[in-house]
C-alpha cells in the first residue's frame, strides 16, 4: 500500500467503534486517543461500524487498505465476523477485540468483562435485597445482541437456581428508553407488588425508569417498604448519581477506560511479537484460554453505596 | 330518467369509514380484558394512552400529510433532534449544553421552533425544488439525527431544564396532561380538516393538486403550513416524550415512524393523498397502543412478539380495506 | 364595441413545441365567442394563460383593458374568469357538493355548514338540470357526469367572462340542449364566454364571432353569420376539405363479434347482439342507456352477470381483454385518461402494445421496428407529434386519442370496438378516424360504433338503439336525424 | 403537417437521463483520490464493489418493483431470513437447526425458494387483496425479521454448509464472484427492461395500470412475476452476504431498505412508478457505495457521518432533480 509509515514500535493500529449511540461506548471512544497518547501508539483515524456488521466489514477493509498492521475492533455480532477474521489471519494481521468474543475466526486477544458475571452480580444483589421472594423486572437490550443475551440467560440462571421463590418479568427494550418506559410502567400496572429492577443498559434505562418510578410515587429511599431495588448496568456518572442519591442501589461499572486501555495495549504489544499465556495478569484480571484465542478478563465491580465515590472507578474520572 | 334518485346505500356508509377500526378496537378490549385482568383498569387504559400521546401527535402530523399528497419520514428524527438542541442551548457547557446558556424558560419555544424550521427546511426542498418528498425526508431523517448525536456526542441528556419535563409529566384533573393535550390537538384536527376552509384545502391538494391549483388554492403556501406543522407537532411530542423519560436519549424517537405510517394507514388515510380523516388516524393508534399493551402484558416471547405484532397489523389492514370497500394505495 | 377580453401575441413553448407562436385573439363584450382550431393547434394552451394557470413566454393578457392580475393573486383571476378545462379538475375523492364549492365552502375562516352546502350544491344542480346527489363520490360518477358538474361549477361563479374548453365532447344531445339553453340566458345577462368545440354545427348555433388559430397561429377572426361553413374548414385545415362521405358496402356472412343474453345489474339486461364480417354496427342512446357498458363487456373491460360473448367463434372468458384481443379484437376506450394511454410512455410503445409479441422474437421488441411501424400509424391517422419517442402525455387531447386508435387498429383486427371514437377530434382527424374504421372493415373487420354523434352513426350499416339497459329498435340505414334522435330519447317505441 | 424530419434534441437528452449521476460519480472518484491514496487503487474499488454487490441486487429488484408502481419493504428482512431458514432446513439441531437435515447442497436453491414464496405472498396480499403495499411489506418486514429471530433465538448461524458461503466468498478471474453476479444480473435487467416485452409491460403497468390492462397486458400476472423476482433477488443478496461475512447475523440486512430506496430514487427511478432505469439505478448504487468508501477512508467522525451522508444524497438528489427536468415524485 502506498501509506506512510509513521513511528513507533512497528506500524499502524486500525481501529473500529462499533456504535455512537450509548454512552458507554462514547466514553469507550474518548478514552482512545488519550490512551493511544499514553501508550505512544500510531492509531490511525477510528472508523464506526454504527451497529452494523456489513459495515464492520467494510470499514476494516479499508484501515487494511490503507496500511492497518494490527485491528482494535468489537464486533456486536459475534458470529458474522467469521471471514473477516479468516481474511485477516491470511494476511496475518493481528485482532484484538473489544467487549464481544468472536465465536470462530482467530484472535490476538479478547478484552472483555464477563458479561455473565454482570447478569450474576446484579442477581445476587437483587436477591439478597428481596430476601428471596417477590417479583422483580430485567430489562433487556436487543436480543440480538450477545451481551445482552449473556447478561439476561445468566440473570435468570441465577434467580432459577439460587433464588428460586422469585418471579422474573424480562422485557426486551430493543435499547430503546421509550418502549423500556412502557413495558416497566404496564409490568407495574400489572403488578404492583414488583420490588426489583435490574436493567441492562443505564444509558437508556436510567432515566425513563427513574421517571415511571415517580409518576407512580415508588422513587422513596430504601429505609421505605415502598423503596424497588434497582440495579443498573454501564457504570456512567449519572448511575453514581442517582445511587448517591439512594434512587438505584447498585449498578455494575463496565470498565470503558480499562477497555480502552488494554485493547491498544495488547494491539501494540501483538505488533512487536509478544505472547501472553492464561494466568493471572498484573492489573487484577486473568486471562483465560478460548479456542480461537485468548481472553483477558478484565475486572467489572459492582458499585453500591458503598464504594461509589472511589476515585478509581471510570465513571467518576468523566467529568 | 336515471337511477340516481335514492342515495345509494355506499354513500350512507361512507360516513363510517372512519369508524372501520372501531369493531377492532372493542375486540382487542374483549380479548385483552379475558387475557388480563389488569388490562381493563383504568390505570392500565391510562397507561395506554400515555404511553401513545407523543407517537400519537406524529401520527396527527403524519396524516395531515399524506392527506396532502405528500410525505415526511423526517418527523421521527425531530422528536429528538428539536428538544435536544433546545436544551443544550439552555443548559450549561459543564451537562452538555453549548454554553450559550439561554434561559430556561425559552427551552419549549425553542424546541417548537426548531421543529417548524426542520419542517420548514423539508417543505423549502419538497416544494420549491420539486424534489422527491420520500427521499428528501429520508435524507433529513439521517441528517437530523446526526444533528442529535453530533454535538451531544452520543450521549444521553440527562440534566434538563424542569420547563421541558413539565408536559410530559404532570397530571392534570386525574389525568397525564399529555393525554390531554394530544386529546386537544387531535380535536383540533378532527375539527379543521372536516370544517375549515384550510383543512379541506388539504384534501383538494392530495386528490389533485392541479385541480386545487385551478379552485384558487395557494397550493404551495398551504403545503408549506402542513410541513411547519408536522416539523411543530413533532417537536412537541419530543417535549411529552422527554417529560415522560426524563432524559433525552441518542435514540429519542428512532423507529417510530413506520409504526407512524401503520398507524395511519390503517385507519384509513391513503399513502397516494386525499382521503382519510384523523379520525380514522387516531384509530389507528388506538388499535397499535392496545397491541403493543396486551403483548407485554401477556409476556410473549421477545423473539417472536414481532411476528403477532406484523400478524396484527396485517390483520387490522384487511379488516379496514373490506370495511373501507376500496382499493388502498 | 369594447373588448372584454385581449391576448396579444402569446407566444408559449413546451421544450421544443411551440404551443402558441405571437396567436392572439379578442372578445367583444357580452359575446360569445368561438375558438376553433386543429387538435394541437394551441387552444387549451391559450386557456390556461387566459386563466392564469400558466405564464406566458411572451405578450400580453388584458381584462377589460386593464392588464391581467399577477399569476399568484388566484383570487383576482378568479373573479375575473370562471373555466371549464378540458381536463378534468374533478377531485375523485371529495362528494359532488364539495367539488361544487371548491375552496368556497364557507367565507375564510368560517367553519363549514356541510348541511347549507349540500342544500347549495342540490340547489345548484337543479338550476342546471344536472341529474346527480351531492353527497355522491366525485369519483363514482360517470364522465358525462363528472362533466355536467364541471360545467355547473364554473357557471355558478357568478364570473363575468366564462370559457369553455370542448364541454360537449363527453355530453350526449339533450344534455347538450341545456347547456346551450344556460348559455343563451347568461348572455343576455351580457355575461361574455369563449366556446371551444370541434362540432362547427355547435359553433353556428351558439356563437356570434369565431377565432381560427392553425399550428400555433392566428388565422381568422369573423363574425360567424355569413362565414360559409367549407371556408371556416379551410380556414382551419389549411386547404380545401370535402365533408366525410360514408362509403356503401355489403356485409359478408360470418360473425365475428356476439353477444348473447347479456345483463349486468343495474347496466343493461338481457342483451344480443351479433356484428357480420364488413359489417358496422351503431350502438347509440342516451345518458344511462347502458350503451357503454355493454360495449365494456364486449371488449372484456367489465364481467358480465349472465350471458356469453364469442369473438371471431371463440367463446371468450368474461371480463379478459387479452383473451378477447388475442382473439383478435381491437377497441377505443371511453375514457383516453383513464385506460387509454400510458401518459410517460412514448406514442411508439402506447400504439404498438398489442403487438409487441409480432416486433421481435422470444419476448423482444425492437425499438427500431416499433419505431418503423409507429411512424406508420402517425402517418396514417396524422398525428400531430414530434416523432414516435414523445410521451403521449404532452399531446393535444384530440391527438392523445388518435393515439388510442392506432393502438386499436394496430393489430389488424377482426372486430373493432369504438367507444366514443371522434370525442375531442377535430373535422379533419374525425375523417381520419371514420376512415380508418372503414377501412378495417373493408379488410374484412366487422365493427361496433358506439356514439351518440350522428356523424359517427352515418358510417353504420345499421344502429341498435339501447333505452334503460335493454336494445329498444334496430334501424338499418337511412335513418333520418329526427327519427334517431326520437328513438334514442325514448319518445317513439 | 408534423416535424418527423430530425430526432429533436429534447429525445436526444433523454437517453443521457439515466446518466445523470455519472458526474458525480466522476467528481467522487476526483475527490476521493484527491483525499486518500488507497482510494483509486483497483484493491479499494474492488472493495467497494464487492461490499455493494449484495445490496445492489436489492436495489435491482427494488426498482423493477418501483417501476411497476408498487413497493417492497420486506425485502431487507428476506436477506437475513431466506439464507437463514434454509441453513436451519440443513444444519443439525446441535448446530441451530431445525434438525430436519435436508441434504447441504439444496441450501442455495432452498434459500431462493423462500425468498420467492415471500414475494409471491407479498403480491398476494397486494394483487389479490387490493391492500396498501407500504404497510403490507412493512408487516411483513417484522414479521420475517421475527421469522429469523425467532428460531434462532437471537443467535447467529455460523456453522454454514459450504454451498452457501462459496458465492459470496469465492474469486472468479481476479473479481470476487459476488460482482460477477449482480454485473450480469444488472446486464440482463437493464436489457429486459429495455427491450423485453415484459420488461415494457413493467413501464405500462406503473404509468397507467389500467391502460396497460386494457392494452391487453396480463397486468396481475406481470406484477406477482415482480415480487417473486424481487423475494428471490432479496435471497439472493442474502446468500451472497452470508458467503462474504461467513454466518449469519441477526441483523443481516436490517437498515438495509432506506439506502435502497435512496440509491434507486438518485438514480432517477419514480416512487410514483412507470419512470427511471435500471443502469440510472446502479449509478445510484455507487453513488452510494463510493461516499460510503471515501467517508470511511478519511475517518469522518461517526457522529457527524450520518450528516455529511444525509446531505450527500441531498446533493445528488438535487443534480439527478436538475438534469432529470422534471418534478419528482
Ligand atoms: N405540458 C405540455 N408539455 C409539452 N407539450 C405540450 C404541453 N401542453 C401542450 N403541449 C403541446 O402544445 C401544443 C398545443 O396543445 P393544446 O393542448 O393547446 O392544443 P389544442 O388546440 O387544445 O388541441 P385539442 O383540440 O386536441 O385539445 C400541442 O402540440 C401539445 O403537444
Ligand atoms: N362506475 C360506475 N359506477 C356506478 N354506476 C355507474 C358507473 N358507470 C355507469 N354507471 C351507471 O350505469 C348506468 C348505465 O351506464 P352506461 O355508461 O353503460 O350507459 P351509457 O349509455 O354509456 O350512458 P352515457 O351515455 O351517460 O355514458 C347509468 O345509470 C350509470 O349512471
Ligand atoms: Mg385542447
Ligand atoms: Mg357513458
Amino acid at each position: 500500500s502506498g501509506a506512510t509509515s509513521g513511528g513507533g514500535g512497528g506500524g499502524k493500529i486500525g481501529i473500529d467503534h462499533p456504535r455512537a449511540d450509548s454512552d458507554f461506548w462514547n466514553s469507550y471512544i474518548k478514552y482512545v486517543p488519550q490512551m493511544a497518547g499514553e501508550l505512544k501508539v500510531n492509531l490511525m483515524p477510528a472508523t464506526n461500524s454504527q451497529n452494523d456488521v456489513a459495515k464492520l466489514v467494510n470499514n476494516v477493509q479499508a484501515l487494511v487498505g490503507q496500511g492497518a498492521k494490527a485491528i482494535v475492533m468489537a464486533p456486536q455480532d459475534t458470529g458474522a465476523v467469521a471471514n473477516l477474521l479468516q481474511q485477516l489471519e491470511n494476511k496475518k494481521i493481528p485482532v484484538v477485540t473489544v467487549d464481544t468474543r468472536p465465536d470462530k475466526g482467530k484472535v490476538y486477544m479478547v478484552v472483555r468483562a464477563d458479561n455473565r458475571a454482570y447478569g450474576t452480580k446484579a442477581c445476587e444483589f437483587l436477591g439478597g435485597k428481596l430476601g428471596g421472594k417477590g417479583k422483580v423486572v430485567q430489562l433487556q437490550g436487543a436480543l440480538s445482541s450477545i451481551n445482552g443475551r449473556d447478561r439476561s440467560e445468566a440473570f435468570l440462571e441465577c434467580m432459577k437456581t439460587r433464588f428460586p421463590g422469585i418471579t422474573v418479568f424480562s422485557e426486551p427494550t430493543e435499547w430503546e428508553g421509550s418502549k423500556a418506559a412502557s413495558m416497566l410502567q404496564t409490568r407495574l400496572e400489572q403488578n404492583p407488588d414488583i420490588k426489583g429492577i435490574y436493567m441492562h443498559a443505564g444509558g437508556v434505562h436510567l432515566a425513563p425508569t427513574l421517571q415511571t418510578l415517580k409518576q407512580k410515587g415508588l422513587l422513596v429511599p430504601p429505609s421505605d417498604p415502598k423503596h424497588i431495588f434497582v440495579v443498573s448496568n454501564d457504570g456512567i456518572p449519572q448511575e453514581y448519581e442517582s445511587i448517591r442519591k439512594g434512587d438505584i442501589d447498585a449498578t455494575v461499572s463496565q470498565p470503558a477506560d480499562l477497555y480502552a486501555k488494554y485493547a491498544l495495549f495488547y494491539a501494540k504489544a501483538a505488533l512487536e511479537g509478544k505472547t501472553f499465556k492464561p494466568g493471572p495478569t498484573d492489573h487484577d484480571s486473568t486471562i483465560i484460554q478460548l479456542p480461537n484465542g485468548l481472553e483477558d478478563q478484565l475486572p467489572a465491580p459492582l458499585v453500591t453505596k458503598e464504594n461509589v465515590d472511589d476515585k478509581s472507578l471510570w465513571g467518576n474520572q468523566v467529568k | 330518467m336515471t337511477t340516481l334518485s335514492a342515495p345509494p346505500p355506499r354513500m350512507r356508509l361512507a360516513r363510517f369509514r372512519d369508524l372501520t377500526l372501531v369493531p377492532v378496537i372493542v375486540i382487542l378490549l374483549v380479548v385483552g380484558a379475558f387475557l388480563d385482568p389488569t388490562f381493563l383498569t383504568a390505570g392500565n387504559l391510562t397507561n395506554v394512552l400515555q404511553q401513545q400521546a407523543a407517537i400519537s401527535l406524529l401520527v396527527l402530523a403524519e396524516a395531515m400529510i399524506l392527506i396532502a399528497g405528500k410525505f415526511d419520514l423526517s418527523l421521527e428524527s425531530t422528536v429528538g433532534t428539536a428538544p435536544a438542541i433546545a436544551v443544550m442551548l439552555v443548559i450549561p457547557a459543564s451537562a452538555g449544553g453549548f454554553g450559550i446558556g439561554l434561559p430556561g424558560a425559552l427551552v419549549i419555544p425553542l424546541a417548537l421552533l426548531i421543529g417548524a424550521a426542520i419542517g420548514a427546511f423539508n417543505g423549502f426542498l419538497i416544494i420549491r425544488f420539486q424534489l422527491s418528498a420520500f427521499i428528501v425526508t429520508l435524507a433529513m431523517l439521517i441528517i437530523m439525527h446526526g444533528f442529535l448525536q453530533g454535538p451531544t456526542e452520543g450521549k444521553t441528556l440527562f440534566q434538563l431544564p424542569d420547563s421541558i419535563l413539565y408536559l410530559g409529566s404532570t397530571v392534570w384533573l386525574g389525568l397525564p396532561a399529555a393525554i390531554w393535550i394530544a386529546g386537544a390537538l387531535f380535536a383540533a384536527g378532527i375539527f379543521g380538516l372536516a370544517y375549515l376552509r384550510l383543512g379541506r384545502a388539504l384534501y383538494a391538494i392530495g386528490g389533485n393538486a392541479d385541480a386545487a391549483r385551478a379552485a384558487g388554492i395557494r397550493v404551495d403556501r398551504v403545503l408549506y403550513g402542513v410541513f411547519i406543522l408536522g416539523g411543530t407537532l413533532a417537536a412537541l411530542a419530543g417535549i411529552l416524550e422527554t417529560g415522560r423519560l426524563g432524559a433525552i436519549g441518542n435514540n429519542q424517537g428512532v423507529g417510530w415512524i413506520f409504526m407512524v405510517f401503520a398507524a395511519a394507514v390503517i385507519g384509513g388515510v391513503s399513502m397516494d393523498g386525499g382521503k382519510g380523516t384523523i379520525l380514522g388516524a387516531l384509530t389507528g393508534v388506538l388499535v397499535i397502543g392496545l397491541v403493543q399493551n396486551i403483548l407485554t402484558l401477556i409476556g410473549v416471547s421477545g423473539f417472536w412478539q414481532p411476528v403477532i405484532y406484523g400478524a396484527i397489523i396485517l390483520v387490522a389492514l384487511m379488516i379496514s380495506r373490506i370495511a373501507g370497500g376500496k382499493a388502498q394505495d | 364595441m369594447k373588448n372584454h377580453v385581449e391576448a396579444r401575441n402569446v407566444v408559449k413553448r413546451f421544450g421544443p413545441t411551440v404551443a402558441l407562436n405571437g396567436a392572439g385573439i379578442a372578445i367583444a363584450e357580452g359575446e360569445t365567442h368561438a375558438l376553433v382550431g386543429r387538435n394541437g393547434a394551441g387552444k387549451s394552451t391559450l386557456v390556461s394563460i387566459l386563466t392564469g394557470l400558466q405564464p406566458a413566454d411572451e405578450g400580453e393578457v388584458l381584462f377589460s383593458g386593464e392588464p391581467a392580475p399577477a399569476l399568484a393573486d388566484r383570487d383576482a383571476w378568479r373573479q375575473r374568469v370562471a373555466c371549464v378545462y378540458q381536463k378534468s379538475t374533478i377531485i375523485p375523492a371529495l362528494t359532488v357538493a364539495e367539488n361544487l364549492f371548491l375552496n368556497r365552502q364557507a367565507a375564510k375562516g368560517a367553519t363549514i355548514n356541510w348541511r347549507a352546502l349540500r342544500a347549495r350544491a342540490r340547489e345548484l344542480l337543479e338550476t342546471y338540470e344536472v341529474d346527480v346527489d351531492a353527497q355522491a363520490l366525485a369519483g363514482d360518477l360517470t364522465v358525462e357526469q363528472r362533466q355536467l358538474v364541471e360545467i355547473a361549477r364554473a357557471l355558478s361563479f357568478g364570473a363575468r367572462f366564462i370559457i369553455l374548453d370542448e364541454p360537449t365532447a363527453r355530453l350526449d344531445g339533450p344534455a347538450i340542449e341545456r347547456l346551450f339553453a344556460r348559455m343563451r340566458s347568461l348572455r343576455e345577462q351580457g355575461v361574455t364566454m369563449m366556446y371551444i368545440s370541434h362540432h362547427l354545427d355547435e359553433v353556428y348555433e351558439i356563437c356570434q364571432s369565431v377565432t381560427v388559430f392553425r399550428d400555433a397561429r392566428h388565422i381568422v377572426t369573423r363574425p360567424v353569420a355569413g362565414f360559409p361553413h367549407d371556408e371556416l374548414v379551410a380556414a382551419m385545415t389549411g386547404e380545401a376539405t370535402a365533408s366525410y362521405e360514408s362509403r356503401a358496402r355489403t356485409p359478408g356472412d360470418t360473425v365475428v363479434l356476439s353477444g348473447e343474453g347479456l345483463s349486468l345489474g343495474g347496466r343493461y339486461s338481457d342483451v344480443d347482439i351479433s356484428v357480420k364480417s364488413g359489417e358496422v354496427v351503431g350502438l347509440a342512446g342516451s345518458a344511462s342507456s347502458g350503451k357503454v357498458g355493454l360495449a365494456e363487456t364486449l371488449v372484456g373491460l367489465r364481467k358480465a352477470d349472465s350471458g356469453t360473448v364469442t369473438v371471431n367463434g371463440s367463446r371468450v372468458r368474461p371480463g379478459d381483454v387479452p383473451a378477447a384481443m388475442g382473439a383478435g379484437l381491437g377497441f377505443v376506450p371511453e375514457d383516453r385518461h383513464h385506460e387509454g394511454f400510458v401518459p410517460l410512455l412514448s406514442v411508439g410503445e402506447n400504439a404498438t402494445f398489442p403487438i409487441a409479441r409480432k416486433l421481435g422474437r422470444y419476448g423482444f421488441v425492437s425499438p427500431a421496428r416499433r419505431r418503423a411501424k409507429a411512424g406508420q400509424l402517425i402517418r396514417d391517422l396524422d398525428i400531430k407529434t414530434e416523432g414516435p419517442d414523445q410521451p403521449v402525455g404532452d399531446l393535444s387531447g384530440g391527438n392523445a386519442q388518435k393515439v388510442v386508435f392506432a393502438r386499436a387498429l394496430v393489430d389488424d383486427p377482426t372486430v373493432l370496438v369504438v367507444i366514443n371514437p371522434t370525442a375531442g377530434v377535430d373535422v379533419k382527424a374525425k375523417q381520419a378516424l371514420l376512415g380508418a374504421v372503414e377501412n378495417a372493415v373493408e379488410r374484412g373487420a366487422g365493427a361496433v360504433v358506439v356514439s351518440d354523434e350522428l356523424d359517427d352513426l352515418r358510417i353504420c350499416d345499421r344502429v341498435l338503439v339501447m333505452f334503460h339497459g335493454r336494445v329498444v329498435k334496430d334501424l338499418p340505414r337511412g335513418w333520418t336525424d329526427h327519427e334517431l334522435v326520437a328513438v334514442m330519447e325514448g319518445i317513439e317505441d
